[in-house]
């Protein structure tokens, strides 16, 4: 049912957040979805139609205006589209965005949102499946959310509107069409992972797709038997450590799912925690599942060998259970 | 209006013209399969741009596209099937399936590269205009892109590059939002989104030399690559060519709304009913038709020999297209290949 | 030559004018101390740029700059010990130290940021300005970039999208390359890499109003600023003032090879003898002594009165050097505080 | 001695790659050190005046021309300057030349090196002070060189110009007057660390600027008594991890220098490690010096409290022998 669609509960979440403050307003060149979900998007353009500044295809451009605007008074919420536009923004996103309050002494904030839908979207080819995530953990000062239910959408746009900190939305295409429960939940504290589903035997970590492709691992590796805990990043940057070595210390056994490239990736991060902090909590080594170092190719087989599907999460676990 | 182009290269023009139109429609045919990954886009209406601007080039030159590459493919002479495949994603492509439709190349042919990133490909374009430059050779890069990429920096900054240093390179701005009223600020796909409202305007105060074309006018672009080439090979620096087309009916999304092209109205200037509300198109805009109405008029082909070249080109492509259903996909482990030269 | 602004404003802004120059004389000074962190880019030369459209602006306006941020602070009427304190890395400067020379600011004066990367200052500029307008506020956005600034595609971006949507911004280019050869290509700081010979071709291909106006003559920077920004309130959009400098001899490096300076000079029309080689910067280049001049001969204000402005700017610079030098650098716990808005 | 400078060697190895080559090219807007280096690097630019493209500042318009060129048969070494800069040519770097070799199904090479100034230059304040590495590492098809002493430079420039691969040269602005041995080494095999110094008591791994520190508290280490081993990484990206494996499998600590922010960093991929392929190596945590989650500021004292100093280096060495 529509009603149900991440994809709709996304666009009442932002239609929330413009209603109810007129200075939240929409820059971009995109919208919040592909082609295919126009239609429950234009709903959205039409009643916030002065609140839109429609730009030119420039997204460096108006990357930084959204910069300025949000130093003078805005909310703006920045539709750059395919994740992989977000490169062409890059110096506004990672270099000034992130680092104007602390080079104002904590004077000048910037409340602003870079919406993009990042990730193997299928058949996008290799210049258009960027996951700029990881990358985007390099920058201080940048706030990452990746709300992947329903549920939680709305309580994370809340909560990254009220931090005032520049935030960056990593949205998957592939999240449009899922359905799940759209209860929203309580405001979250932003920095605090979520245990989505409990379990013993083994963690599974994910964000965004992956986080949706852990839990129909999960309900596939209860039927043979092994009872998985899952856990929901819900944001990059704070990254919950507590959360997942908690977790991790119950079950001493951790897949993550990550279609990021394999190095200096989420889960390269994830897994570098049990070095340190999260020291002697393993029984067994991590199981890192990221789409290989390889471009990403357009034919259907070669793209779909190389994505972190559940089938190889379901794997890795039994692997770890062994 | 065909004048200075040989008769020969009419035809051949012409052939390619229409060996684009029915590449597009088989493209249209397999995506209603849903047999095409990902979106694509079509060049259905701009045909007498690639195939002018490329049919005036040396095997020597290089071509650069974006997302909407598949005519200049054709116009460079790439192999239907081969083109076909790449865009299924199968082995049988140029790419082995790993480039599909944004990226389509044919390297042998000095294609090297289609960018699907809006403007992208003009900086790299305007590089190997300067390695012609630099190795001495009598060579030019030309790059096609829309007037979308206007809108980007990437190609303010490779322009200006490209004039201080006069480099031998032709920037061919596939104007498709020619129709669109021209007052600014649209804001959509195909909307004129740049406050240059003469887009040519911007490489004129670069100091470079620049033309504007109908898109219809296959001579003219013939004419205008031509000499652009020359002036670049003589050392003076790139040329800024704008090429107006009106935007096809179906060009937002890849469903036939003018049918598929029967060469005979060209002569019998029929719009058929069905398609009655996009009459311009047929009597107006398409330049497949229009260029063989030239071409009857001009007496440099009659309609028995467009006839006879339409069969032959729908043949070729009959085996194209059953040469990319034939061709495989890729195995799994060739996702792995490629990632560095080898 | 000073015709328009009134008489009080002329002397505030030759105080103003007196007091950059102060400020980076006491820069250069600590930096051949080594006591400056980092390199740094002083604004001598071109005061009456910064100082003539600062004054044209209101409170509720906002101001950005670059790397050349010194004197544009000063102009909006930042306390030059804080300034100074600032670019020293003390935490008696605006940002805590934390800033320094690059990234001066003083947001309780709308002076928010000012970036270190070249052009990245104009897109944000340009999105004050939608604020402006989307908040329907009677405010501009003004924005201080040098022409090196219009070598990045984010300038072309920015304006673009200004022009369109009718933003109420001032880009004002301070063209200190002006005596530069205008021939493009030069590759270096301080020399025109713009195929666009007259900067304000582009603004003007943009359908922007466009000014150029000589640095030295302050009148006319504060009228044109007046007039942009009564038209941006008018909601005609943006406009692009180019200012057009001689570049400082001693631009390059921080030294005074012009040696400090000596308000007499204005009318003793002295150039020292160790200074001969750069007598044309006494005579004509320097803003602060040519507007001394101007004054002088329009009777706006004698001999006795400069000096005395002169001493008091010298007075008041005295103890920001103090303020800044006697403030302690930030304890390293500092380093901590700050990254999140609180 | 001027002529043991790294800079210097480093120009030397940048013209001797150019005497070798006439299709070598230098292109962009700056050159291979800072303003006060400008005496050494004039005589390679007035030996090769013809061979170099002089751009406007353009980083995104001139590494997208090097693209072009590598692809025509010239090899561009690209002078971005600042690593800072390289953001605004993030599309060209990390979504144009790392993707086409693939895009072509390997007909298409694309043999050009992107050169900048990374890291901490001391006083750079936050927007002259990037450290893109790690965010380069999650460029699949690129690859990252970072050579560290002057005897590395010439042999890896070499190597990875036949490697033909699209190289980021992952200089440090800090490096150019550190002496060291100059006599060039063997070419080597991209993706071999070299271990510069042998010790059997904890593994301390580098690169770049962080290599030298390195060295420097291993001197120190050895006066306390304490006998360390040094692994210089010399690429990020291949990168190896045999050999880091190999040195904490006999010494069983590791202390990782890295100025990069610590999230999704060189060093948690390098942590990372141990929980998976290098499993059990570890006798204690992992120490990771990273700069901390924080804008550059301009500030010395806060600057210096934030870099992985040669104390820190020595300070957590000692920590792990205790
Ligand atoms: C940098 C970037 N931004 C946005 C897009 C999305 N996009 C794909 S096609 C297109 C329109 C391009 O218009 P134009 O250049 O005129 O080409 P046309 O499709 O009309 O041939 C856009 C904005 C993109 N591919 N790259
Ligand atoms: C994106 C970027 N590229 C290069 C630089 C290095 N850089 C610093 S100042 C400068 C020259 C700027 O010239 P202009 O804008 O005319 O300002 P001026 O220094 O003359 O006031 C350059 C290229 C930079 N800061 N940012
Ligand atoms: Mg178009
Ligand atoms: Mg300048």
């Amino acid at each position: 049912m529509a009603e149900t669609m991440f994809g709709v509960t996304k666009i009442k979440a932002v239609g929330d957040l413009m209603r109810r403050d007129e200075n939240v307003v929409i820059i971009g060149g995109a919208n919040f979805g592909g082609l295919l979900h126009s239609q429950y998007i234009k709903p959205l353009f039409d009643e916030f139609d002065d609140r839109i500044l429609r730009t030119p295809s420039a997204e460096l451009g108006f990357c930084g205006l959204a910069v300025g605007a949000a130093i003078a008074g805005l909310y703006p919420i920045v539709t750059i589209g395919t994740g992989s536009f977000a490169f062409e923004a890059w110096p506004q996103i990672v270099n000034e965005a992130p680092n104007i309050t602390y080079m104002s002494g904590g004077k000048v904030k910037v409340p602003v949102m870079f919406h993009a839908l990042v990730g193997i979207r299928i058949s996008g080819a290799a210049q258009h499946s960027a996951r700029p995530q990881a990358m985007l953990m390099q920058a201080a000062g940048l706030q990452i959310i990746a709300p992947s239910r329903a549920s939680d959408v709305g309580p994370l746009l809340q909560a990254a509107r009220e931090s005032e900190r520049p935030t960056f939305w990593i949205d998957h295409a592939l999240l449009f069409e899922e359905t799940g429960g759209v209860e929203p939940g309580p405001i979250p504290a932003l920095g605090k992972a979520a245990i989505v589903r409990r379990g013993k035997d083994v963690t599974l970590v994910g964000y965004s797709i992956d986080l949706v492709r852990c839990l129909k691992a999960a309900a596939k590796l209860e039927k043979a038997g092994i009872d998985a805990e899952v856990i929901d990043l819900r944001t990059l940057c704070p990254l919950d450590s507590d959360t997942i070595c908690e977790s991790v210390g119950k079950t001493g056994r951790l897949v993550i799912a990550d279609e990021c490239y394999p190095a200096a990736s989420v889960a390269s991060e994830i897994a570098s925690i049990f070095t340190d902090k999260g020291w002697g909590l393993l029984k067994k080594p991590v199981k890192r599942l990221n789409f290989p170092a390889v471009p990403v190719p357009l034919s259907p087989p070669l793209e779909l060998h190389l994505i972190p599907t559940v089938d190889k999460i379901v794997a890795a676990a039994k692997q770890l259970m062994n | 209006m065909i004048p200075v182009m040989p008769k020969d290269d009419c035809l051949e023009a012409f052939r390619k013209m229409l060996l684009i139109r029915r590449l597009e429609e088989a493209c249209i045919d397999a995506a209603q399969e849903k047999r095409v990954p990902g979106h694509f886009h079509v060049y259905i209406g701009q045909e007498a741009t690639g195939v002018g601007v490329i049919s005036a080039l040396d095997k020597g030159d290089f071509i650069y596209s974006t997302h909407r590459n598949h005519g200049h493919l054709i116009a460079r002479g790439a192999d239907p099937g081969m083109t076909l495949a790449e865009i299924l994603g199968k082995s049988g492509g140029y790419a082995g399936g790993k480039a599909g439709t944004l990226h389509g190349c044919a390297p042998d042919l000095n294609f090297p590269l289609s960018s699907g990133i809006v403007a992208s490909i003009i900086p790299i374009a305007a590089g190997t205009a300067y390695a012609m430059k630099q190795r001495k050779l009598p060579y030019v890069s030309a790059v096609l892109f829309g007037e979308g990429a206007m809108e980007e920096g990437a190609a303010y900054e490779a322009l200006n590059i490209a004039s201080l240093w006069k480099l031998p390179v032709l920037f061919i701005c596939e104007n498709n939002s020619a129709e669109v009223d021209r007052k600014p600020g649209g804001g959509q796909y195909h909307a004129p989104n740049n406050s240059i409202i003469e887009i040519t305007d911007l490489a004129r105060v670069m100091g470079m030399t620049t033309v504007i074309i109908d898109g219809l006018d296959l001579d003219a672009v013939w004419t205008g690559a031509r000499d652009a080439r020359a002036r670049a090979i003589r050392g003076e620096g790139p040329t800024f060519i704008e090429v107006r087309t009106d935007t096809w009916p179906g060009g937002q999304w890849p469903t036939l709304v003018t049918g598929r092209t029967d060469i005979r109205h060209a002569w019998t200037n029929e719009v058929p009913s069905q398609y009655a509300k996009n009459a311009k198109w047929f009597t107006r805009n398409d330049p497949v038709l229009s260029v063989a109405r030239k071409l009857l008029m001009l007496g440099i082909a009659g309609k028995e020999e467009l006839q006879k070249i339409d069969i032959s080109v729908s043949h070729q492509m009959a085996g194209a297209v059953e040469f990319a259903n034939q061709s495989p996909y890729p195995p799994a482990e060739d996702a792995y290949a490629h990632v560095w030269p080898t």
